[in-house]
């Protein structure tokens, strides 16, 4: 019975549409938050059960058999991702308890939360390619009133660049779409692959792949398509920087993953080729922009975009060992960026300013939240054991015995300027006194409750990456199976075409 | 006969219509030009929609026919009088050859009230300047 | 399709052209509604004949949907110049 | 101040509005056989309840909707997503269709139906709550 | 499981902090068991060791990634652990002495017992990347000790210098380490040791080494990288007597001497390690000589020792591999000694200045026998261990089969540099005419003496009894590389040209021992040229790094939105234009079919869109827009699209309505562009327009396969129970998409409203907010 | 028709791009419009035009008699033109509230959140 | 109005009866209706004048339609030539409707018939502001306009 695919998405969609139903009951959206987030979480954690052991899951929507209706599939990059959305949407939901002004809450922040979740969880498990496109808009649209949420200029001034160009990535997208369907006449992908398969050699293959390479790549925040990332990202309220920086460019890069692996994958010479020159471009240049940045979450944004590069990588060189180091490194990156970003909320709440020259002073006022900064922070500039060593490492493994040399030395080098910048963070905001004249602190103090609500997740998050790091050979194994099924795009094929004659309504 | 009678129909229809745009196009001030619009394009429309209720014989569809009739018959003379009125109020320059003006008197531009101008008449029959309508 | 059904299919979109052609050189806005307005209108007369020429009286329900609603978008712009707007713009 | 109607464009828009509505509802109860359905019916009523807002201001207008179009939206997209249950309730995929016959009058029910009402609601409410948005910070000016 | 038990001791670090609250000041010698502990372990394994039978232990970490826990203890290991454990445990003592009373001496300890178990781990493991895992860890764990003074600039930059450099060579590493792994085909050093003729034979050898060795000069402070060395001396000094003494600085050497078996013995590393050791060497004696500051004396000299040790590896001779080994063992028991000293002296006295003190011997006696021991093994004397080590050293140089000439004089220069260096931290503060201090000095707590007392006296009685030494170091060189080894270590080899050199040397460094003050001043000349070294290099990196990321920020992320479009369609148009043109031969099927009336409606079409770009008036835009709009209803209607046409002018009217009623409220069109922009933006512009044809046309003239929508068509009656095909792939075949785009448009709509509302509430202030809580986007 | 299609859409983008590269905030949403416009008349023309045969199952059949246009497309281009407009009328949106809160029409002085 | 409501419901009332649910037959269902409201007019007050209505109904549209053709092709005729025979000006009406309705339905009838274009009512509602192509005999359109008016509120009696 694999109908349950779809519940990761209709469950934050059943609770977007009633915490829209309970727009004037603060209370009720507060519970919705929390249980509707826990119940995709749950639901997230059968999920990935399930596709482990019964490999892929394929549920055919409103009984139409494959290729004729819409396909929900599940095959365990794509729970895997799901996981990670629960993961995430839960601590957010957790911490938007605290940090959410009343503002917010009365104008849709859950709501919004919800269906933000809902379009990510959509992109990861749909098996087609216009549903794909449907559920990046309802991510982005969700996206768009979150990022506005508030109507400070710079939140202005950031989404509409992060409007205009995330709308030009859709309107490749569907261009892809539409001349897709023109030249192959049909929606599904694992059809769309079967049937680009039997055309190879019609050189229109690779056309359409550069088109699907731009729009993802837009959507991923590769250079150099990245610049509606960094002018954005930290304009919003954190909770919100924090949902967007773990999942957003995900959705982007699992769409590279699936497309360059499922439909586009018979002429890797050239495609990934060119993919491998934007990841390690994309690593350099994300790092670079970090390096000149003194301002908390616009550091973090950037390193967006570099550890981007590590993962498209980990595509781009094609080998088994690669797309393990790339699995495994966006399992890593979407808890260990989450967590910065909600750690530098908490900074902010404690000091009214994410301006590292302003910042000072926390590590000894508050010893335990320089602890939970180091975690991630050293995590995301792959300092073993921690999670990012073992994700980095496999990628520049991969890198060097696929014998990329160039993007080898690009990878090591951005690690290095990768914990340059914590190091700087942690300088600048964790040991240096506080500009002001050390410990007097004219912020208001926190409350307890308001403590609890706001370390549980990043505490929570910190112990995953400690595990991932510590314990990392189920991770690993994980990861490997989930290459293993995608560089095997015959079983995908398999799963969701094979099954249609049963379901014939 | 009635295939005679519809291809008329819809000849005589697509004429109105030419000659609607042309109308629009020639006719020198707004008013006018929104007479053309306003009349030969339903009046087109119309026509057109009396071959398609002779074209499709069931009643649906003769209905329908009568519908898009009456329903623009409806809603053609309201938007004509909501632009109309709105471009004279906000200035729209008047034909020089127009003879009279008597609503320029009774309105107030800053209140937009329109007065009826029955108390003074005097006013409602003031001749009109030509080419004047710009003083907003 | 008849010859007199393509002729009027012909002069309804050449109309539509002249009609195009007053959108284009104004002057002012309210000319230019008008001309949208027009425009609308006909193509509720253009849908009519195309449904006669292509037997499909399925398009009555687009021309009956032009019918009712295109106007709304003059009584958009004729509020937008009652508000203050500027009217050569 | 700017009066928010005309007389003739009044009386318009008090005929109009119940025509475009029952037109809507046409439309949306047939879309399934002929040119029509939620999106379309929602979008057409949408404009009608525009005319008479136009016609007669917002406070006309809630005096008369009473729910807030917010409301709408949410209970659109219940519908629709209630849609997709029966069959999942049944062991079937979620949204594969499901077809009742109303005993009496041979209406023939249907989760599409239900899916498509939803989706005429959510278009309806959300239209008008943009436009109602945009109405309510036109009034006070510079806000 | 002897692992965890090791490993546990970061449990133990975590919970220092609480066993400090309860116990307070004898924190320390409760944590000092830990290490004495494991010292005990280590011995229980010596016999086996020295037996020629190294001890594997084995445990699995990662097996998929082929990363294992596997303990290795052999003669190598067993010395470093010894080391690390044993200077440890003192070293603990004497921080608890040190920092008494400090309020962050718990965390201090914290991070002090951390790195001595990644230490370790790094000399225990026997996997390459758990090896790689410690490394790292050590590398964090010494930046957080260096940078202990947080508050402190200096001690930051200081910190920050000595990661960089150490985490940059140990990238270099990693990748050194994947390629030896790979080559080898195995990540075990047990393995790889067995497989030295074919990775020295490996294509990849030369990279590999290079890379390995980067990553050792780095942590090993090997010339160029010895700046960050001397730098760290800004950490506290138990922490310089443990890191920088025995042990971190020496992880690069022992990786150096664990890779001799499988990578030594070629051209290029006895070439490299050789010319880099003897240059470190001498760098470090000769700029030892120019400071006063007793901890950056000390650091030099350790420079020097640690290029000796390179270049011991880098002759790799069987007496080197001896030499080596001494030498190292001789280095860790004075240094550490002669750091706690030092640290001593600035813990009683207030200051670090040699030339500040003098004739402390009277107050201090006890310290000043301990500093006079350690400070002959450092200059080399007998009947010190560090005079074995030294004669050994001059031996093994003198059989160097490279570059012999210059590694001579330069171990000889080193040489008198050093005993200069060991007379000036012994005898300057504690002989001659008492000077006035900070502090007035007394002897410290004795847990701060007693582990330079004992690791001094350890130097003496290693000296004067080396035989003891005899099994550990056959051992050790046997394991390290050298075929078959007969080791007997003794204090008198006779009178030879080792001997000779010694006491020349010591006659030098006499000489510049009292010369030294005016010394100082002559060598001040060479500032200017000291100041462009290696460290203004990094200095220079660091600076052009922030230049370079400042520019790439402002040349790319540089805040117009249009360049963002411009760049992003380029890219988009090139990538596609080149598969295009070079990966796909175009095949353009042009026939077609229009009727007139068709073709004006496009024309409509298109003049409605150019209309809208021309036009000078916005509402005039937005109405040539709605042209455009109703001439694709249109479309619609002739090719067979009612709904899509309905809904298209729907869509088209409420549109307009949506911008007039915004439009209202913005300013007019303002000519903002200049030609020369205009004209580059319609280049873009048509580059794309002609690429969405061209793609058309090829797709409408090349191959095209049936449609999944036959089937929708034949069942849309049948199961679908709906004769409007479009509507019940609506509302059934494609519902889900149905279902995502409601959702789309109540989202637009919660973000309409929330935009324009949430200002307006509060603006009246209507609107609960608590203040700071919601973020402000700075 | 299509190849006349490929034509008119390749300018109807070109146009739309051309809009978006200006630095006036409402020419950059009427370059949206275009846009979008744009897409969905290519989806709809790419698949294959028809004239005169809607997807339509007349009464009492089964399936239409004959070849009918491509429905699917058209279903596609409907959910896409209401996509369209959900963003389209957030961006309008969007760029009033830029305008109140910026007070410019221009682009290039809404850079203070890059660096 | 309460004529019009009993009528569609004997019209419904005759399709559920007939048990055809065709459009034909609500038409014949709605014909019988009226003819059965004609006969029973007398002796229901409410239905006072009812069935006078549709008569009027129908002569007013033939009325109107052939006005809407003279006239247009007036204009028509006017347009194709080249110099301009209009007289055109904005010329007040007075009202005799009083209703918001009757006003309003003056006024688009006078706005479809060609030459004459509803400009507003004034705030008082007694005056109708009306634009004129032809104001050659200004008495003789006013005439017309009045005549229009008259016939238009008949059938409202
Ligand atoms: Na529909
Ligand atoms: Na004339």
């Amino acid at each position: 019975m694999s109908s349950q695919i779809a519940l990761p998405i209709l469950i934050p969609l059943l609770s977007g549409a009633l915490s829209l139903v309970f727009w004037r009951f603060r209370g009720m959206q507060r519970f919705i938050a929390v249980g509707g987030t826990a119940a995709l979480l749950l639901s997230s954690i059968w999920l990935l059960g399930e596709v482990n052991a019964h490999g892929i899951l394929v549920s055919q929507m409103g009984s139409w058999p494959a290729p004729f209706g819409i396909s929900l599939v599940a095959d365990l990059l794509g729970a895997i991702m799901v996981l990670l959305t629960g993961i995430i949407g839960f601590a957010v939901a957790i911490y938007s308890l605290a940090t959410i002004g009343r503002g917010h809450e009365a104008f849709g922040y859950f709501p919004l939360m919800h269906l933000l979740l809902a379009g990510v969880a959509g992109a990861f498990l749909t098996g087609d390619i216009f549903n794909l496109y449907v559920w990046f808009e309802v991510m982005l649209v969700a996206s768009f009133a979150l990022l506005i949420l508030g109507s400070e200029k710079a939140q202005m001034e950031g989404a509409i660049k992060y409007v205009t160009l995330n709308l030009v990535s859709s309107v490749i997208f569907l261009i892809a779409v539409g001349l897709l369907y023109g030249k192959v006449g049909t929606l599904n992908m694992a059809d769309i692959a079967s049937r680009l398969a039997a055309m190879e050699g019609d050189g229109m293959v690779d056309v359409l792949a550069m088109m699907f390479m731009v729009a993802f790549g837009i959507k991923a925040a590769a250079f150099p398509l990245f610049f509606w990332l960094p002018a954005s990202y930290h304009t919003p309220p954190v909770a919100v920087s924090a949902l967007f920086a773990g999942l957003l460019t995900k959705v982007g890069v699992y769409a590279l993953y699936r497309v360059f692996t499922l439909i586009f994958h018979h002429s890797p010479g050239y495609t990934h080729e060119i993919l491998v020159w934007g990841a390690g471009l994309t690593m350099l240049s994300g790092v670079l922009g970090a390096a000149a940045q003194y301002e908390f979450r616009r550091i973090l944004s950037f390193h967006i975009v570099s550890q981007i590069g590590y993962m498209i990588l980990g595509l781009a060189l094609f080998t088994p060992l690669a797309i393990i180091g790339g699995v495994f490194y966006i399992m890593h990156h979407i808890i260990v960026k989450t967590n910065l970003f909600l750690i530098s909320g908490i900074v902010h709440r404690l000091r009214g300013t994410y301006d590292l020259k302003k910042l000072g002073g926390i590590y000894r006022r508050y010893p335990w939240l320089a602890v939970l900064f180091l975690i991630p922070a050293l995590s995301l500039a792959g300092v073993p054991p921690l999670s990012g060593f073992f994700a980095k490492f496999i990628v520049i493994r991969a890198a060097i015995e696929a014998e990329a040399y160039g993007v080898t030395f690009i990878a090591l080098l951005v690690g290095l300027l990768t914990l340059y910048s914590m190091i700087k963070i942690w300088a600048e905001v964790f040991w240096k006194s506080a500009p002001e004249d050390g410990d007097t602190d004219p912020y208001p103090e926190i409350s307890h409750r308001e403590v609890w609500l706001v370390a549980a997740p990043v505490v929570a998050l910190a112990v995953c990456t400690l595990l991932i790091g510590l314990n990392a050979e189920p991770i690993h194994a994980l990861a490997e199976a989930s290459a293993t099924q995608l560089l095997a795009p015959e079983r995908y094929i398999e799963a969701v075409l094979g099954t249609s004659q049963e379901v014939q309504p | 006969m009635i295939e005679f009678l519809k291809q008329g129909l819809i000849l005589s229809g697509a004429i109105f219509m030419f000659l609607a745009s042309l109308g629009l196009l020639r006719l020198p001030d707004l008013l006018t030009r929104m007479h053309a619009t306003t009349k030969a394009a339903t009046l087109g429309a119309t026509l057109i929609m009396l071959a398609v209720a002779l074209h499709f014989t069931q009643v649906a569809f003769v209905a329908r026919a009568f519908g898009v009739i009456i329903f623009i018959m409806m809603t053609a003379p309201v938007a004509a009088h909501v632009i109309g009125r709105a471009g004279y109020f906000v200035g729209s320059k008047l034909w020089s050859g127009t003879v009279k003006d008597e609503l320029r008197p009774n309105y107030d531009p800053l209140t937009h009230e329109l007065k009826s101008g029955l108390d003074t008449e005097a006013n409602a029959r003031c001749k009109p300047k030509p080419g004047e309508g710009d003083t907003h | 399709m008849t010859s007199v059904i393509l002729l009027s299919l012909v002069l309804m979109t050449l109309a539509l052209c002249l009609v195009f052609a007053r959108l284009f050189i104004g002057p002012s806005l309210p000319d230019r509604v008008v001309a949208l307005e027009l425009f609308s209108s006909m193509i509720v007369g253009i849908i009519g004949v195309v449904a006669i020429a292509t037997d499909v009286p399925s398009l009555l329900d687009v021309a009956i949907v032009m019918a009712l609603m295109a106007f709304m978008a003059a009584i958009g712009f004729a509020r937008f110049l009652e508000r203050g707007g500027p009217r050569d713009d | 101040m700017v009066r928010s109607g005309t007389l003739i464009l009044n009386v318009a828009a008090r005929f109009l509005l119940p025509l475009q509505l029952l037109f809507s509802l046409f439309l949306l109860l047939r879309g399934h056989d002929e040119p029509g359905g939620g999106f379309i019916a929602g979008l057409v009523a949408a404009g009608a309840f525009a005319l008479y807002l136009f016609a007669f201001g917002l406070g006309a207008l809630r005096a008369m909707i009473k729910v807030s179009p917010r409301d709408l939206v949410g209970l659109g997209l219940l519908f629709a997503l209630g849609s997709t249950l029966p069959a999942w309730w049944g062991g079937e995929p979620f949204f594969t269709s499901q077809w009742w016959t109303v005993p009496i009058i041979g209406f023939k029910a249907s989760t599409p139906l239900i899916f498509d009402i939803g989706v005429y609601l959510v278009v309806l409410g959300s239209v008008l709550t943009a436009i109602t948005a945009l109405m309510t910070t036109d009034r006070d000016p510079d806000a | 499981m002897m692992q965890l038990a090791v490993l546990s001791g970061f449990v133990l670090a975590a919970f220092a902090p609480l066993l400090y609250r309860w116990l307070g000041s004898r924190t320390t010698v409760f944590l000092a068991l830990y290490p004495a502990a494991i010292v005990v372990w280590l011995l229980a394994q010596w016999p086996s060791v020295v037996g020629g039978e190294p001890v594997l232990l084995e445990m699995a970490w990662v097996p998929g990634m082929d990363i294992t826990l596997t303990f290795l203890i052999d003669g190598l290991s067993l010395l470093f652990a010894l080391l690390i454990a044993g200077i440890g445990a003192f070293v603990l003592l004497y921080a608890g002495g040190y920092l008494h009373g400090h309020r962050d001496l718990p965390r201090f300890l914290v991070i002090l017992i951390a790195f001595m178990v990644s230490m370790l781990g790094l000399v225990l493991a026997d996997n390459l990347v758990t090896l790689f895992v410690f490394w790292e860890l050590t590398s964090i764990t010494s930046y957080l000790l260096i940078g202990f003074n947080h508050t402190d600039l200096s001690a930051r930059k200081a910190a920050l210098q000595g990661l960089f450099v150490t985490v940059a060579g140990g990238l270099a590493l990693l990748a050194g380490l994947v390629m030896l792994g790979s080559a080898g085909g195995s990540w075990s050093l047990v393995e790889l040791t067995t497989r030295g003729e074919a990775l020295r034979e490996h294509p990849l050898y030369t990279p590999m080494l290079i890379c390995l060795l980067l990553g050792a000069f780095t942590k090993s402070a090997q010339f160029p990288f010895h700046f960050w060395l001397p730098n760290a001396m800004a950490a506290p000094t138990p922490v310089s007597a443990y890191l920088h003494s025995a042990t971190m600085v020496k992880a690069g050497i022992y990786l150096m001497a664990r890779l001799q078996p499988s990578l030594g013995g070629t051209e290029a590393w006895v070439t490299i390690l050789s010319l880099v050791g003897a240059m470190t060497m001498f760098t470090g004696a000769f700029l030892a000589v120019r400071h006063t500051n007793v901890k950056k004396l000390l650091a030099y000299s350790t420079v020097m020792a640690l290029g000796t040790l390179t270049m011991l590896l880098g002759i790799g001779t069987q007496g080197a591999l001896v030499a080596f080994v001494v030498f190292l063992l001789a280095h860790s028991l004075y240094k550490g000694a002669l750091f706690m000293v030092a640290g001593i002296l600035d813990h009683e006295t207030g200051t670090k200045d040699v030339t500040a003190m003098g004739g402390l011997r009277t107050l201090m006696p006890v310290t000043t026998a301990v500093a006079l021991v350690a400070a002959l093994s450092l200059a080399g004397l007998p009947p010190l261990l560090g005079f074995i080590g030294k004669e050994l050293m001059f031996e093994s140089v003198l059989h160097a089969s490279h570059f012999t000439l210059l590694l001579l004089l330069l171990a000889f220069a080193a040489a008198f540099l050093t005993i200069a260096v060991a007379a000036i931290v012994a005898l300057r503060p504690f002989f001659g005419e008492q000077r006035q201090t900070p502090h007035v000095a007394h002897e410290p707590p004795a847990a701060m003496l007693l582990g330079p007392a004992v690791l001094a006296a350890l130097s003496l009685l290693l000296g004067l009894m080396p035989g003891g030494l005899d099994g550990l170091v056959q051992a050790i060189v046997v394991g390290i590389g050298a075929p078959e080894a007969n080791v007997h270590l003794a204090l008198w080899h006779g009178i030879n040209l080792p001997l000779l050199m010694s006491l020349a040397a010591l006659v030098l460094g006499w000489l510049i021992f009292r010369r030294w003050d005016r010394l100082r001043a002559r060598l001040a000349y060479l500032d200017p040229v000291i100041a462009r070294g290696p460290e203004a290099g990094y200095d220079a990196i660091m600076v052009a790094l922030v230049r370079i990321a400042e520019w790439q920020t402002r040349a790319l992320q540089n805040g117009y939105l249009r360049n963002y479009l411009a760049v992003t369609l380029l890219v988009l148009v090139g990538l596609v234009g080149h598969a295009f043109f070079f990966r796909h031969t175009p095949q353009f099927d042009v026939s077609i079919s229009v009727y007139l009336h068709e073709a004006v409606v496009a024309g409509l079409m298109i003049a409605g869109a150019v209309t809208a770009c021309l036009m000078k008036s916005r509402l005039a835009a937005v109405a040539a827009v709605g042209v455009m709009g109703f001439s694709i209803a249109l479309t619609f209607v002739l090719f067979s699209a009612p709904d899509l046409a309905i809904t298209q002018l729907l869509v088209e009217t409420l549109t307009v309505i949506l911008l007039v009623l915004v439009l209202f409220r913005l300013p007019r069109f303002a000519n903002l562009s200049a030609p020369s922009e205009r004209l580059r933006d319609l280049v873009v512009a048509s580059a794309f327009g002609v690429m969405v044809t061209l793609l058309m046309l090829a797709v409408l003239g090349g191959e095209r396969l049936p449609r999944i929508s036959d089937y929708m068509v034949e069942n849309s009656q049948p199961l679908g129970h709906g004769h409007n095909i479009v509507n019940v792939i609506l509302v059934d075949f494609r519902a889900l998409d149905t279902l995502g785009e409601i959702f789309v448009l109540a989202l637009a709509a919660i973000g309409v409203y929330a935009m324009l509302r949430f200002h307006a509430a509060e603006g009246t202030g209507r609107l609960p907010t608590r203040p700071r809580s919601s973020d402000d986007g700075e | 028709m299509e190849p006349l299609m490929a034509v008119s859409i390749g300018v109807l983008f070109a146009c739309a791009i051309y809009m978006m590269l200006r630095r006036s905030i409402v020419k950059l949403v009427i370059g949206l419009m275009l846009l979008s416009n744009a897409a969905n008349l290519l989806i709809f023309s790419t698949a294959g035009m028809e004239r005169g045969r809607p997807p339509l199952v007349p009464e009492g059949m089964a399936a239409p008699a004959g070849s009918v246009a491509d429905p699917l497309p058209q279903a596609l281009v409907l959910t896409a033109i209401v996509i369209a407009f959900g963003v389209l009328s957030f961006s309008v949106v969007l760029l009033r509230r830029a305008w109140e809160v910026v007070r410019a029409d221009d682009l290039d002085k809404m850079k203070d959140t890059d660096t | 109005m309460i004529g019009a409501a009993w009528n569609l419901l004997l019209g419904f009332a005759w399709v559920v009866l007939t048990g055809d649910f065709s459009g034909s037959n609500l038409l014949a269902g709605l014909f019988f209706g009226y003819l059965v409201l004609a006969l029973l007019q007398p002796q229901v007050p409410a239905l006072q004048g009812y069935a006078q209505r549709l008569p009027r109904l129908v002569g007013f549209v033939g009325f109107f339609v052939k006005e809407l053709l003279l006239a247009n092709l007036k204009v028509a005729f006017d347009v194709v030539t080249p110099p301009w025979y209009m007289r055109p000006g904005v010329i007040a009406m007075p009202l005799r409707a009083e209703s918001d309705f009757q006003i309003a339905f003056v006024a688009n009838l006078i706005s479809l018939t060609p030459g004459t274009l509803s400009l507003d009512v004034s705030d008082d509602r007694k005056v109708l502001y009306i634009h004129a192509m032809f104001l050659d005999d200004e008495e003789e359109l006013r005439r017309g306009l009045a005549e229009l008016e008259r016939r238009a509120l008949a059938l409202f009696d």
